[in-house]
């Protein structure tokens, strides 16, 4: 089997890989670079644990081929906090104890930065409906809805 | 006398006894009693949660038995 | 049992002369657009390596043209960009909130209208709504191009026109007039995220008096592949849009479907709802064709 | 008695302990733990729902080249017989043929063989090279018809459980349970008006979104080392034990963060299996379910027929009450028809009733506990029932049930006297909320239940280490999946008396910490909460200890007073009070490091009552259900955390409102499960919800120092009943069976 050679950057980092044609860009990152951050909840993009921004724009990296990361800047939840410390979302998603087990907390912190990068003030519905592809069982979403709006606040404050 | 009863599911347990009432210090006494009426029974009865006086215990030992007291077998309870 | 291979071409002659190689070798190829369908059905369905032809580095793949009279849209576009764009909603709106509703706004990053044609899913979103507008097919193959109606792309469940060594670059649609719109409705349990248990895609062209001059209705997820009802076209056109040719339409759009039942619903329902949608999406599409 | 007190830091809402590494991806869940030189397991399921295994070859897996272990059920041992540790995962003996078939395959997706490789991708071609041959069966997947006298059986061995009299032929019905008090027939003679429903539910699963996942590593003397999400590593490693005939002490296991349980996590599948992999190939095995092995091969909830009868006075009193509830065990016996039945009439002080429950087995995946096991469903059907009755009384839903409510004092159905509850005190709280006293929106319906659950004690063990600057790190062994660290630095700070910051809790593993029962049942704020006050508690009688020996003063003349030792009042007045920083710093001249423990058998859960209030719209053309508003009202006894007390009710309310309105196991003729993903396994998105009010009630436990009930499960209880009574409001019809699919709603509606 022909391994594909990749070249891209992850979080800001030039990273070069192989892959099989057929290995999610999700495999790789959890298992060839060890970036268990992203998880895995169902393989087949109905879930969003595994989300992850390709140039910016929230994709499922189950549902993507590694092979396609080629020249693209994919950001994880690796990439989210800064030297400065957490991210603001992520503080708030602490702050409101957005998570119970915490395992869909990447994919939900990652699709709450698509939003908030694309429309920094979003309403209730608009952030219900953004975020429909995360699945999260245990806390009924109220407080990460309410997370996600304190985040937008907080972001708009500081710019 | 101390109040002890069994639910419908142990009366094959306790040969359709239902309710009896016995003098036992604590629980321990209490199910020798029963075990030494029907011979083999503490080792299912060990088995049930137990309520004494509207406490649940699921491992009942040495819990004191007032006079008055009430004591309900039960099936565990179970969690997720 | 053959290999897994990838390949990103960057040209449509490049990808055709490589689809006709793979063709006339009898290697399994796959054409990957936005890969949201693909890579599922890879992990499931279906794990026999192939080849897979990663066409979205192909510039007329990723074209969006809006002419004067007509607009192209690249097959492999991201639904997610189809929607950034005000002047696409604004002439096609039927189909956008179509290309809106294709799974989540994750799905949406990567799944393209051209990808969800090509996949040929009796359920997928859209397929009513491009039929609604006229959509025609941009075939590409070693012979050249060719084109034909979206009604006529999909085949069966599964299956599309395209013969081996083709690509469908894009689709072509003509710009509306003044006084016309189109709407796409479909009915899932849930707010988001699930297939479609019923779809309807209608476009309406209406005169100065509100009459309804023509009209192009189709139904998703009630058959085998999406359906064009001119039963319930002649329902609406010159009428004036009313409760009663609305119900009309409906009735057609009912009675045109034949669904199944199965895990998402029962085919008395997907009948009744269809009809239902249908109303409902022609009543958004008078509106908007109205403002 | 624990009194409303103002407590320091309990009650208060600080970031938990483990929270920046989970918003940042360092925590290590179930799939993200890899060991040098490790290889993969996968798992061969049965493609038959019933099926004798007439044979299994794995000869020509093993050959092949990157296949190191192949196993099927003939190299398990002989099954022990025993009780899995208390919570509802039934004789250990049938999880061992869960976790491998022996001779028979009981539901499709029942493993029957397992390999692995060094990668996944030729683990799962060697699967395919595995040779079964199988005498197909009849699958049993009716609960009625498996109850039926001349239905096919699952297990000619199994004898119904519990009867009267012993019976002489074999069932599919594992066990009954009757519970009854007072002359039913007398009662409902009495009654001015009577109510019967009858109602369905089928299984449903918990859903968490992190797949099973475990990796084993087995040394040359045998002692294997597990790594693994589980509620329970303890229980995990006694199961996993007795299903490999080792020894315990040969055994460690390691739980990582849990990706949620929600019960489904307290019983192995994959661990004894990764064990004897890791032994046979003598590599360390990692395996991950799939999600669709995950909805398969892992417990649902039971799926449920319920018929209930209730008779009423005029005023309300209800005179009788009758329940017949039948449940799916699945596979293998162990439904929880148990607390079904102990729970359908809980809430309520009845002098005449009578319970009959059923154990059912069907060829479908092994029920395990899920939230409250057995009583969303049984209380479905009794608050359905209670509400039809309060129209055919004209009565206020609520009236109602305050009429008739459980108090102090009030004798349950399952025997004791209800110490202090807050049933009266929820109900009293939902009639006087915004959400039932404003106006019902145009075209919505309103719905009210009551949601009740026992919540259980157990075994917990806790350590508590003063460190070299007085900060203190707790260890204890109850994996965390809902914020429980946070609760345990909380109780241990307000029993220190110190900042939650000085405390950091430490889940341990099996060999780091003494035995704790499975993180379920709400039980760990409550039980390992009392074991960490304990343990604090310990620790200051040990600080007392070193502080008179470093003033010269007796023990009873030492207090501990806001973190610090103090003189007790009126003596030697002129000592300066010694902090745990000085205590601690001063340690090794006083005795040495400074250690608290406790272990104990946690008794006196506090049961927890809840009421929910919803308002539904329905799309009267489509019959799509619109939640307007959703309202969980509970009593938590005492909030140590209140977010996260906030947290479970409205993660428990959600789950209740998807089992009501979509979710279902769907099966065909043949047994097969057909949506098996999350695509077509429709729990609710962030877009079909609103906001989830909530409102905590503490009344609290007696038997806990703090005054803490547990809060866990109650809250999927009420929400069934809840949506189903709002979309009869809306509709105007009373739809019996779940999930109020829009099919199903339409249906009913054009019948109507």
């Amino acid at each position: 089997m022909t391994k594909v050679q990749v070249a891209a950057s992850i979080n800001g980092e030039a990273v070069e890989f192989l892959c099989e044609p057929q290995e999610t860009l999700l495999d790789v990152l959890r298992g060839t670079l060890g970036k268990t951050g992203t998880k895995e909840g169902c393989g087949t993009g109905d879930c969003g644990a595994c989300s992850v921004l390709i140039d910016g724009r929230l994709v499922c990296s189950c549902l993507m081929l590694a092979a396609e990361a080629q020249d693209v800047e994919v950001t994880t939840i690796e990439g989210i906090a800064t030297d400065d410390g957490l991210h603001p979302i992520q503080q708030k998603f602490l702050e409101h104890a957005a998570l119970q087990c915490g395992i869909c907390t990447p994919g939900f912190i990652v699709a709450t930065k698509a939003l908030l990068d694309k429309n920094p003030n979003p309403d209730e519905e608009t952030i219900r409906y953004w975020l429909a592809g995360n699945l999260c069982r245990c806390t009924g979403y109220d407080k990460i809805i309410r997370a996600v709006q304190d985040a937008a606040s907080e972001l708009a404050y500081e710019a | 006398m101390a109040k002890v009863v069994f639910p419908d599911h142990l009366l094959a347990t306790t040969q359709g006894t239902h309710e009896l009432e016995t003098f036992a210090e604590n629980f321990r006494e209490l199910l020798l009693q029963l075990d030494e009426r029907w011979p083999g029974c503490a080792e299912r009865l060990a088995k049930c949660a137990v309520a004494i006086d509207g406490q649940i215990y699921q491992d009942a030992f040495l819990e004191p038995l007032q006079a008055d007291s009430e004591v309900f077998f039960m099936q565990r309870i179970e969690g997720g | 049992m053959g290999e897994y291979a990838y390949s990103a071409p960057t040209s449509v002659a490049e990808a055709v002369a490589m689809l006709k190689e793979h063709a006339s070798q009898g290697v399994r190829t796959q054409i990957l657009a936005g890969g949201t369908d693909l890579l599922v059905q890879l992990q499931g369905l279906d794990k026999e390596p192939r080849t897979i032809v990663d066409v979205k580095k192909i510039d007329d793949v990723n074209r969006l043209e809006i002419g004067a009279e007509e607009t192209f849209i690249g097959s492999a576009i991201p639904s997610a960009i189809l929607n950034e764009n005000d002047q696409l909603k604004a002439l096609f709106p039927g189909l956008l909130e179509a290309a809106d509703l294709i799974g989540s706004t994750q799905i949406q990053g990567r799944a393209s209208i051209g990808g969800n044609l090509c996949n040929a899913s009796p359920a997928g979103d859209s397929i009513p709504a491009m039929i609604a507008c006229s959509a025609v097919c941009v075939v590409a193959g070693s012979a050249g191009t060719r084109e034909l109606p979206v009604e006529d792309f999909v085949t069966g469940v599964g299956k599309n026109a395209l013969e081996a060594g083709e690509l469908l670059v894009g689709l072509k649609l003509r710009n509306p007039p003044e006084r016309a719109s189109s709407a796409y409705l479909r009915f899932i349990p849930r707010t988001e995220m699930d297939i479609a248990v019923a779809g309807c895609g209608v476009a309406l062209e209406l005169d100065g008096s509100g009459t309804c001059t023509s009209a192009r209705v189709a139904i998703g997820a009630v058959a085998p592949t999406a359906l064009l009802v001119p039963d319930a076209a002649a329902a609406l056109v010159g009428s004036k849009l009313d409760e009663a040719a609305l119900a009309a339409a409906g009735v057609a759009c009912s009675a045109a479907a034949s669904p199944i039942s199965d895990k998402r619903g029962t085919a008395d329902y997907r009948r009744k709802v269809v009809g239902v949608l249908c109303r409902r999406a022609t009543g958004i599409a008078r509106d908007r064709a109205l403002a | 008695m624990a009194e409303a007190v103002d407590y320091k830091v309990i009650g208060s809402r600080p970031i938990r302990p483990d929270g920046v590494d989970k918003v940042t991806g360092r925590a290590q869940f179930g799939a993200d733990h890899n060991l040098p030189n490790m290889i993969y397991g996968r798992v061969l399921r049965s493609p038959h729902a019933h099926a004798r295994i007439k044979s299994v070859d794995v000869s020509k897996a093993l050959a092949m080249k990157g296949v190191l272990s192949a196993i099927c059920g003939a190299d398990f041992p002989g099954a022990q017989h025993g009780e899995v540790g208390g919570e509802g995962g039934g004789d250990v003996a049938d999880v061992a043929k869960n976790v491998m078939a022996r001779d028979k395959v009981l539901y499709h997706g029942h493993p029957v063989a397992a390999v692995a490789a060094s990668s996944v991708q030729i683990a799962e071609a060697a699967l395919e090279a595995i040779e079964v041959e199988y005498e197909v069966l009849a699958p049993v997947l009716d609960l009625d018809l498996a109850m039926a006298p001349d239905a096919p059986l699952l297990d000619e061995k199994c004898f119904t459980k519990n009867l009267p009299e012993p019976p002489d032929k074999p069932s599919n019905i594992a066990a009954v349970m009757n519970l009854k008090r007072g002359n039913v027939e007398e009662g409902f003679e009495q009654a001015d008006v009577i109510v019967e429903g009858e109602y369905r539910i089928p299984m449903a699963h918990q859903g968490y979104i992190e797949p099973h996942a475990c990796i084993a590593t087995t040394n040359e003397a045998g002692q294997a080392t597990v790594w693994c999400c589980t509620q329970g590593h303890f229980e995990f490693r006694a199961m996993t034990s007795k299903i490999l005939d080792m020894n315990i002490a040969d055994l460690k296991f390691v739980a990582s963060e849990i990706g949620g349980g929600f019960g489904g996590k307290t019983v192995v599948y994959l661990e004894p299996v990764a064990v004897l992999l890791s032994q046979r190939s003598r590599r360390p095995v990692k395996m991950v379910m799939s999600r669709e092995e995950v909805f398969r091969a892992t417990g649902p909830a039971a799926g449920t027929h319920c018929k209930i009868k209730v008779g009423a006075k005029k005023d309300g009193t209800i005179t009788a009450a009758t329940a017949w509830l039948a449940y799916e065990a699945g596979a293998f016996a162990g439904a929880p028809m148990g607390p079904g039945a102990m729970s359908v009439f809980a809430p309520y002080d009845l002098e005449n009733f009578d319970v009959q429950a059923f154990d059912v087995l069907v060829n479908k995946p092994k029920v395990a506990a899920y939230r409250a096991p057995g009583a969303p469903q049984s209380m479905h059907a009794m608050e359905s029932t209670l509400d039809e009755l309060a129209r055919e009384l004209n009565m206020d839903p609520i009236d109602l049930r305050l009429k008739n409510a459980a108090d102090e004092g009030t004798q349950a159905p399952y025997g004791p006297k209800f110490p202090v509850i807050g049933l009266r005190a929820c109900l009293e709280a939902a009639k006087q909320h915004p959400n039932y006293t404003s106006p019902v929106p145009e075209g919505a319906g309103r719905g009210v239940a009551v949601g009740f659950w026992f919540n259980v004690g157990m075994q917990s063990s806790a350590e508590v280490h003063l460190n070299e600057n007085g900060t203190v790190t707790i260890i204890e062994g109850n994996p965390d999946i809902g914020g429980s660290r946070a609760s345990m630095a909380l109780m241990a700070a307000e029993t220190l008396g110190v900042e939650y910051n000085d405390v950091r809790v430490l889940v341990g593993d099996t060999e780091s910490t003494g035995f704790s029962n499975v993180t379920g049942g709400s039980r760990t704020t409550f039980a390992t909460g009392m074991a960490v006050i304990q343990a604090c508690e310990d620790i200051i009688t040990q600080c007392k200890a070193r502080a008179a020996a470093t003033w010269g003063v007796d023990e009873d003349q030492v207090e501990w007073l806001d973190g610090q030792a103090v003189p007790a009042p009126g003596v030697n007045a002129e000592l300066k009070p010694l902090s745990l920083a000085d205590i601690a710093g001063n340690a090794a001249r006083t005795g040495g490091p400074l250690l608290g423990r406790a272990s104990l058998n946690a008794q006196g859960a506090g049961a927890g009552f809840s009421v929910n209030l919803a308002d539904a719209a329905v799309d009267s053309e489509t019959g799509k259900v619109d939640v307007l508003s959703f309202t969980a009202i509970q009593d938590a006894g005492k909030a140590i955390h209140p977010a996260y007390v906030e947290g479970q009710l409205q993660g428990g309310a959600a789950q209740g409102i998807g089992w009501a309105l979509n979710e279902e196991y769907i099966f065909n003729a043949d047994g097969v499960m057909e949506n098996a993903g999350f695509l077509d396994y429709r729990i609710p998105v962030a877009s079909d919800l609103p906001m989830i009010d909530t409102v905590i009630i503490e009344v609290p436990n007696p038997s806990h120092p703090y005054g803490v009930r547990g809060v866990g499960e109650t809250p999927i209880v009420a929400p069934l009943a809840t949506m189903a009574n709002a979309i009869r409001s809306a509709t105007g019809v009373r739809i019996s069976d779940l999930p109020l699919s829009p099919p199903r709603i339409l249906d009913a509606l054009e019948r109507a």
